[in-house]
């Protein structure tokens, strides 16, 4: 039944008619998404993509996988399950903004405490696309919105912050258009043992067009996106002139020019995943005083939760009689 | 009480019956514990049993006061089907406890007071003007005043407990008086104690010391005193193994054996809420036997975890209360609509919204079958008894799996906590109703469904060729992918409720519990008000009226014939611990006017209210 | 269509009746608009009206699918009830959007169609093999092919626009020709477009350009072609100020009247869901008339920020769909069992689960009476058609008020968007309600309950003395203490179940929409089915059957003579959209062998649907 | 009606008997809350305590100001409603550790994040109380109890982190015990303009008695525990010799001995309470290697929920006439 011949990116795509708006930025991720399962050689039997509600949470849909399309902001439970039931299946899901900040926030964070080991694909467009454009959790203070008809009132959260004070053991952001760029953060979510998350900055063409422009346009985007490499030091700018440094007896990271007022390489912070501090700050950081941090800010691998009930399970003799259970205790016989 | 002739023992011992003793104390007094053992060698004994255990709704209240009191009563003798009305007995270790159960003992009843606790300080606490042990108050009972404290501190005297330790035996003082004053063995407790205090051997040594020394009183001071011995009779039970479960226990092994006969693994995900924790509890200790527990962060989750493990080929259970089952309920229906086994148990307490947590209630049953958005059918079954439970919930993983369907169980707080002797099964000789997985991708549709049972194949990832998607959207009829078409739309409402209505057929026909067709009245119970409609019904039926009892256990759909087997009768009752819930059930499917009689007090009814009842409505005094 | 004696008019038109025109096109193509813009000039024009827009599910599907297909229809003229079964006229403005709505088209009825779209690659886009205008497969129907794509670019060249504004407008010139081809004015569009593009002038003069070369084309065409126009008949309406509302705007006018009726603020929260959200957004605008809106993270915060603001005394009111409903149960509880004043309103659509969002449905009857943990009885209230909303939220806010108790307010997807004219009432001359706090301290008892409607006081944080504490656990019937106490908890339920069925005496007892009691049948509707069941049994009644029909507003509790009038009926007869959900309600309540007609495909009924059923039933086939 | 002379710590107190269980920890922040609370002087009559369900969530019976105790996790959500009803009243939020952080943890987060103007009390005890002893999300790996008689396998999830995660704006710990200390940081908690979280650990003597031992304990006290004062070093120890300080050239804290290593007072860093990035490094110390922080963690006002709608509300003539909302856009005339 398995193809002997290995998958192509093609081989991923389901036979329904993709259905969102033209010009959606979720095409894009769909067809990066694809193209990395063919490289990850993954069975697709042994593939299982989960969803809450949304116009990301359709994505199952479009792929030759298992697919489970669930309940708005659930999708995280329902992933555990799957993998307490099976916990040889490879699991992603994927979710929005709303979905997973909004109604769905207190399971995103206690799949990450948990470490269930799952890919989770967060595609942020700062707004409610299916229910046609209120805004979101991660929508900027001052959005309008249909709900918000004189601009939103509340800070906005940030799903790497978040993921990081939930105890979470890897997080990485990528954008939708970066086709390049992102197969090697799916990767690494997927190379990760325990629950990895992958913000996906997605552009809503329909209700929250160019949101991120102030960050993806090409006359910005190489002073405002920087992008990590674990043991590199965290240079950007179009001629990888500027760099990020500690100010000097501070918990401070502040963006600086080599060779401007002495700063030389060895000032310039080197990415260290592991390390929770860094990736706080590289969490929240923002244009126009600092670039948006793009790929894995943090990774620090610890034992999975299905590691550990495995392990306390191991230690037992599987499938035990049932009679011995039922006659377990003080038992009498009455004669006949 | 009736008296039979005694049979020959040592000292000769008035035999009763059937005795109904309460044990009431302290929190901290350990009355669960000394009803329990009580129990066990009740059991051991031979009499038929039940039991009512009552906690108070406090973690641990302040020592002394009346809403820290614990009880725990018993019922035994040759036929018991109730924990019992009113006690015969009440054991009352404090002032606190005589004050609070003092109301329900019988008139000319038994009390074993501990009169070493009626210190001012403690009558003060409880809320008591003067001390009822001097004030005559107490001179419609037989009141038996001892200084069980100060005894029990003396027996174990020299063991080297703290006088706090010593004083905590007093509970197994008073439980070996009480295994003297009804005759039965203190083995079972003895090894008991020497096991659970394996680590703290002088402990043990204590209690067990107390438990002989209370035992020896008895003997001795019966000559001297008012304190008579009893013998109770055995009853007549099947012979075979017995044990004595709880609610919850046979709930728990049930489910195992529902899994086993499926073939399945279990996957529990729960949130803990008073009274279903235990099942929780009791399952997280059965990994060995492939069950694994999933402590989840809230209802909501707990609920999807065992449908994702449902999904992923395990089978899904998930429990709740009222109050977590009411969040469960956007996550069943899309239980429902993806067609996924699934087994929801509810340990039902009184409500509404948080309630009366640690009290008795039957008041989910509209939320069972109605509670959800859209038409939305779901098999919901009932629990009439602690070792019920164990078959229920065997059926209801049949159910799930053979439907490919959640299925609501429903028990009560009074029926999780409740133990009664059991005749264990052979687990060899279940029945078995094993899983088929899909597994041929040849024609393969994932909502084809079996002809007979309209059920949907079972399709789990990690099968190659059977790649497919699933959601709530509606979904085509065929192949399961979305669809907008309305007349699919109708079509698959269309077979959902015929899926479910169609259990119908493939579960037994309604029985009559006690009684015959075409009487004068029946009363129709499901739940936990077996035993006092059982009882109430056969005094009347001894007193010459033509009534029946119907017990249900398959509350949605409803047995086949029971419109028709209800058209015979006169009148319907339903008495419920609630406002009416299977009334409406029974009402609309049968468009019959069957009245209720319905009592929500976070009390089980008594027999004699449901008795009272059935004179008042047949219109006789008797 | 009947033929009336034309008025004098420029041309001589045919005079009709009544006509239902559906205006369907890509998602892209504004038939939303077109349609909306219709119906305004036809309420101007003073016809009776009612109009049904169909979005697709998706947000925006890809051009020219068959599932990007928008539609909106519009039923007008003398006397109108619901918004039309068959189209008399369809306007298709692709492949697709024919493909999708021929079916429907009565026989013989009149297609405008632009022919400019009917290109190859629109066609495979719609999954058509032929193109119908070629293939002979219209022969049924009065096909009018027209250049609509073309004249519109043309009628717009050199205002300065890219081709693909220009072609936006034709929405606006296919209006311009079926204003033209009813008779109506043009006025209030051309207003509209100048105001709504305010900012965009030469869209607005597009688009005014654009609607005008329509209505010029249908004056020239109209010799040469098979093109005609016609009148249709005023409705004889009441005298007085009107405008046309949608379900939506009604129902937040209605909250807002009642809150102002109370003498309260509106604290508002909910979550995003279709087809709820239009409330929410609705609301938003209304800061300047005391609403506050929340936009909650869940629909679970969302109910409990309303119960909240009740609490600290203002007017909570949440909405939501049913699976959000279903999320809110457990904090309704909580409302219930605190008694705080409260709405929900449920726009329901089609389930179970995530069902069809876009689609309506009444199906959630049964959540909304029945849905809860524990004995928790809540008033539930329908609305049947867009204006009816109006009315049906103050009766909401009414009874929350008064009786402090939450209140489920059902509306339906269809109610939410369809719109109709309304006489605007005079808001000075509604009738008040005006809220009393409590401000005595003096024998301040936070339960001491109101003789007459069984409502507790409502005492507001912030005023002095009355500091008290409420919580889920059960109360004290007075003092809201804590209490386990067994009759209190018996007396509490029996109070909350008193107080709702109260209710029953402080509305209007029900009354007979069409017919007279003692028939041989009476249709008992609720809801949005209002229209086509009154056609329905108008119809029959003209045609000499013994029919009634009953449409229910209050759900819960239902008007008290509702059981002796339908027990004057010989059979009755439940339309639903669901599988019978009103009908367990009225089948238990009266114990009456009541029959279901049910239609769940996520569409309204039509009128001759119900019309058969009737024929079959009373065995006559007139 | 409102009582002239100064109130009391006993005029806070209700009539109802308390009912937590004998020496449970919960007493202790009962006293020293009644005391704050008539120190404040705020009137009982604008006091409003919410709770959830948990030992903790009864304290609000025990408050003769109005209390309501509502349902599982929903308090931040009622509070926010009360809030919006009336800006005036003093919002106080009791809550336990499975409260607020598992069934609840998602409305915690919005909360904060939406700056509501309340304070959380949140009673750390690591175990669910009221459901007998079941561990808790702030439970440690490895914590038996019935529902784990193996031992829990999850990570704890730390109140404090998660809540600057979630953009909180006020971050505090205190210890039961602690009745000297615990109103200077309930004060600072009910000074601050918006939502302040104030986690105080709490010894459930029941479930999971002696839980926070290794810090609370005489013995370990001084060197476990770091008491912050903003501006000022941060020095702890008996003889106040120990103090943190940032490695040089890392984003790592670590504990150091005056003296030691030519550490001088010029290492130690100064406690800012408005720096988010110290503020997470602060709330996760534990012993051995670090002491645990205690008193305000972090805060920097920002505009509260309340202040941002009313904003809004403001700039609108308020109670406009119904009839004219009625007659808004196109309307017509029927003669009569
Ligand atoms: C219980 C429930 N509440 C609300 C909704 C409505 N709903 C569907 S998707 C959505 C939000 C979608 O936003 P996001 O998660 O950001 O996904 P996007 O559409 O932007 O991809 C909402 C509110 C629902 N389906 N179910
Ligand atoms: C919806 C719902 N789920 C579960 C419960 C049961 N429950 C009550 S309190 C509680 C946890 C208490 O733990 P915590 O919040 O830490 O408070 P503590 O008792 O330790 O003070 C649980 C699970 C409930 N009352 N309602
Ligand atoms: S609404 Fe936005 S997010 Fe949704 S499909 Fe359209 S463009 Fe994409
Ligand atoms: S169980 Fe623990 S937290 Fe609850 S009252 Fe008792 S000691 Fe306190
Ligand atoms: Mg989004
Ligand atoms: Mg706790």
């Amino acid at each position: 039944m398995t193809a002997t011949a290995p998958l192509t990116a093609k081989d991923f795509a389901s036979d329904q008619e993709v259905r969102w708006c033209p010009g959606c930025g979720d095409y894009a991720i769909l067809k990066t998404v694809q193209r990395t399962l063919a490289q990850l050689g993954t069975p697709r039997e042994n593939t299982v993509f989960v969803s809450g509600i949304g116009c990301a949470a359709r994505f199952p849909y479009y792929l030759s996988t298992y697919g489970f399309h669930t309940i708005h902001g659930r999708g995280p439970a329902i992933a555990t399950g799957i993998k307490l039931a099976n916990p040889e299946l490879d699991v992603w899901l994927v979710t929005g903004d709303g979905d997973a900040l909004s109604i769905g926030g207190n399971h995103l964070i206690h799949v990450l405490r948990r470490n269930v080991d799952i890919q989770i694909l967060l595609f942020n467009n700062e707004i409610y696309g299916l229910t046609k454009g209120q805004y979101s959790p991660t929508s900027r203070r001052g959005t309008r919105s249909p709900s918000t008809p004189k601009g939103s009132v509340e800070a906005p959260i940030s799903a790497a912050a978040l993921a990081l004070g939930a105890a979470g053991r890897f997080v990485a952001r990528t954008v939708d258009t970066q086709q390049k760029r992102m197969p090697d953060v799916l990767n690494r979510a997927h190379a990760h043992r325990g629950a990895s998350l992958v913000e996906i900055l997605q552009n809503c063409i329909v209700f929250n067009d160019k949101v991120f422009s102030h960050i993806t346009d090409k006359s910005v985007a190489d002073e405002r996106q920087i992008h990590l490499e674990h043991g590199k030091p965290m240079l950007f700018g179009a001629e990888r002139n500027r760099g990020l440094r500690v100010r000097p007896g501070t918990l401070k990271v502040e963006a600086v020019t080599l060779g401007e007022d002495g700063i030389t390489q060895d000032d310039i912070l080197v990415h260290d995943e592991t390390d929770r501090t860094l990736a706080s700050i590289l969490a929240v950081m923002e244009p126009p005083t600092l670039p948006v941090a793009l790929g894995v800010l943090y990774c620090d691998p610890a034992p999975t939760y299905g590691e550990s009930v495995s392990n306390q399970q191991e230690s037992l003799a599987e499938n035990q009689g049932l009679n011995d259970l039922l006659r377990s205790g003080r038992t009498w016989t009455v004669a006949g | 009480m009736e008296t039979h002739t005694a049979e020959p023992s040592p000292a000769p011992r008035e035999t009763l019956d059937a005795v109904v003793i309460r044990f009431a104390g302290d929190s901290g007094d350990g009355m669960q514990v000394a009803g329990a053992q009580f129990t066990q060698e009740t059991a051991l004994f031979g009499n038929d049993l039940a039991t009512f255990p009552d906690f108070p709704a406090e973690i641990r209240a302040p020592v002394g006061t009346t809403f820290g009191v614990s009880a725990f009563q018993i019922h035994f003798g040759v036929q018991v089907r109730t924990s019992g009305d009113a006690p015969d007995v009440l054991v009352a270790m404090n002032p606190a406890a005589l004050k609070v159960n003092i109301g329900d003992l019988k008139l000319g009843g038994l009390m074993v007071v501990d009169q070493n606790t009626f210190t001012q300080r403690n009558l003060t606490k409880a809320g008591m003007e003067s001390n009822p042990l001097e004030d005559n108050s107490l001179a419609p009972y037989q009141v038996i005043p001892l200084e069980i404290s100060k005894m029990t501190l003396e027996a174990v005297k020299g063991l080297g407990l703290s006088q706090k330790d010593a004083l905590r035996c007093k509970n197994f003082w008073t439980l070996g008086l009480m295994l003297w004053m009804y005759d039965r063995d203190r083995e079972a407790t003895t090894e008991w104690l020497a096991k659970k205090f394996a680590g703290r051997p002088e402990i043990a040594e204590a209690n067990i010391t107390a438990l002989n020394a209370g035992h020896a009183f008895g003997e001795t001071a019966e000559l001297s005193s008012n304190i008579t011995g009893y013998s109770v009779a055995k009853a007549k039970v099947e012979p075979g193994l017995y044990r004595t479960v709880t609610g919850t226990e046979a709930l728990a092994w049930g489910l195992l054996a529902g899994a086993r006969a499926a073939g399945l693994k279990i996957v529990f995900g729960s949130y803990p809420i008073t009274p279903a924790s235990p099942l929780l509890h009791n399952l997280a200790h059965l990994r060995a036997y492939g069950v694994t527990t999933f402590q989840a962060e809230d209802e909501i989750a707990a609920v999807c975890s065992a449908i994702g493990a449902s999904y992923a080929g395990a089978l899904g259970v998930t429990s709740s209360s009222g109050p977590g089952i009411a969040l469960k309920t956007e996550a069943i229906g899309l239980a429902i609509s993806t067609e996924l086994p699934l087994v929801i148990v509810n340990a039902q307490r009184a409500g509404p919204s948080t309630g009366l947590p640690t009290k008795t209630e039957q008041s989910d049953l509209h939320q069972a079958v109605y509670g959800r958005n859209g038409d939305a059918p779901m098999p919901v079954i009932a629990a009439s008894t602690p070792t019920d439970c164990f078959e229920v919930a065997i059926e209801a993983v049949r159910l799930a799996t053979t439907y490919m369907t959640p299925v609501m169980l429903l028990t009560e707080g009074y029926l999780a906590n409740a133990a009664e002797p059991w005749l264990i099964p052979d687990a060899d000789k279940l029945p078995k109703f094993p899983v088929k997985f899909r597994t041929d991708p040849e024609n393969f549709q994932p909502f084809a469904r079996n002809p007979k049972t309209l059920a949907r194949p079972w399709a789990v990832p990690g099968t190659p060729g059977l790649e497919h998607r699933i959601g709530g959207l509606e979904k085509d009829s065929v192949t399961g992918d979305i669809s907008y078409d309305p007349d699919n739309h109708q079509h698959m409402t269309d077979a959902r409720a015929a899926k479910i209505n169609g259990i119908a057929n493939d579960i037994p026909e309604q029985q009559i519990q006690c009684g015959e067709t075409g009487g004068d009245l029946v009363l129709v119970g499901w739940g936990s008000t077996y035993g006092p409609i059982n009882q109430a019904v056969r005094h009347a039926r001894d007193e010459g009226h033509d009534v029946a009892h119907i017990h249900i256990r398959h509350i949605w759909p409803l047995p086949r014939n029971l419109g028709d087997l209800l058209g015979t009768f006169d009148r319907v009752l339903v008495p419920e611990m609630n406002n009416g819930q299977l009334l409406t059930l029974l009402r609309s499917s049968f468009a019959i006017p069957a009245e209720g009689l319905n009592k929500v007090s976070g009390k089980p009814f008594l027999v004699s209210e449901i008795l009272t009842d059935i004179h008042t409505r047949l219109g006789s005094n008797s």
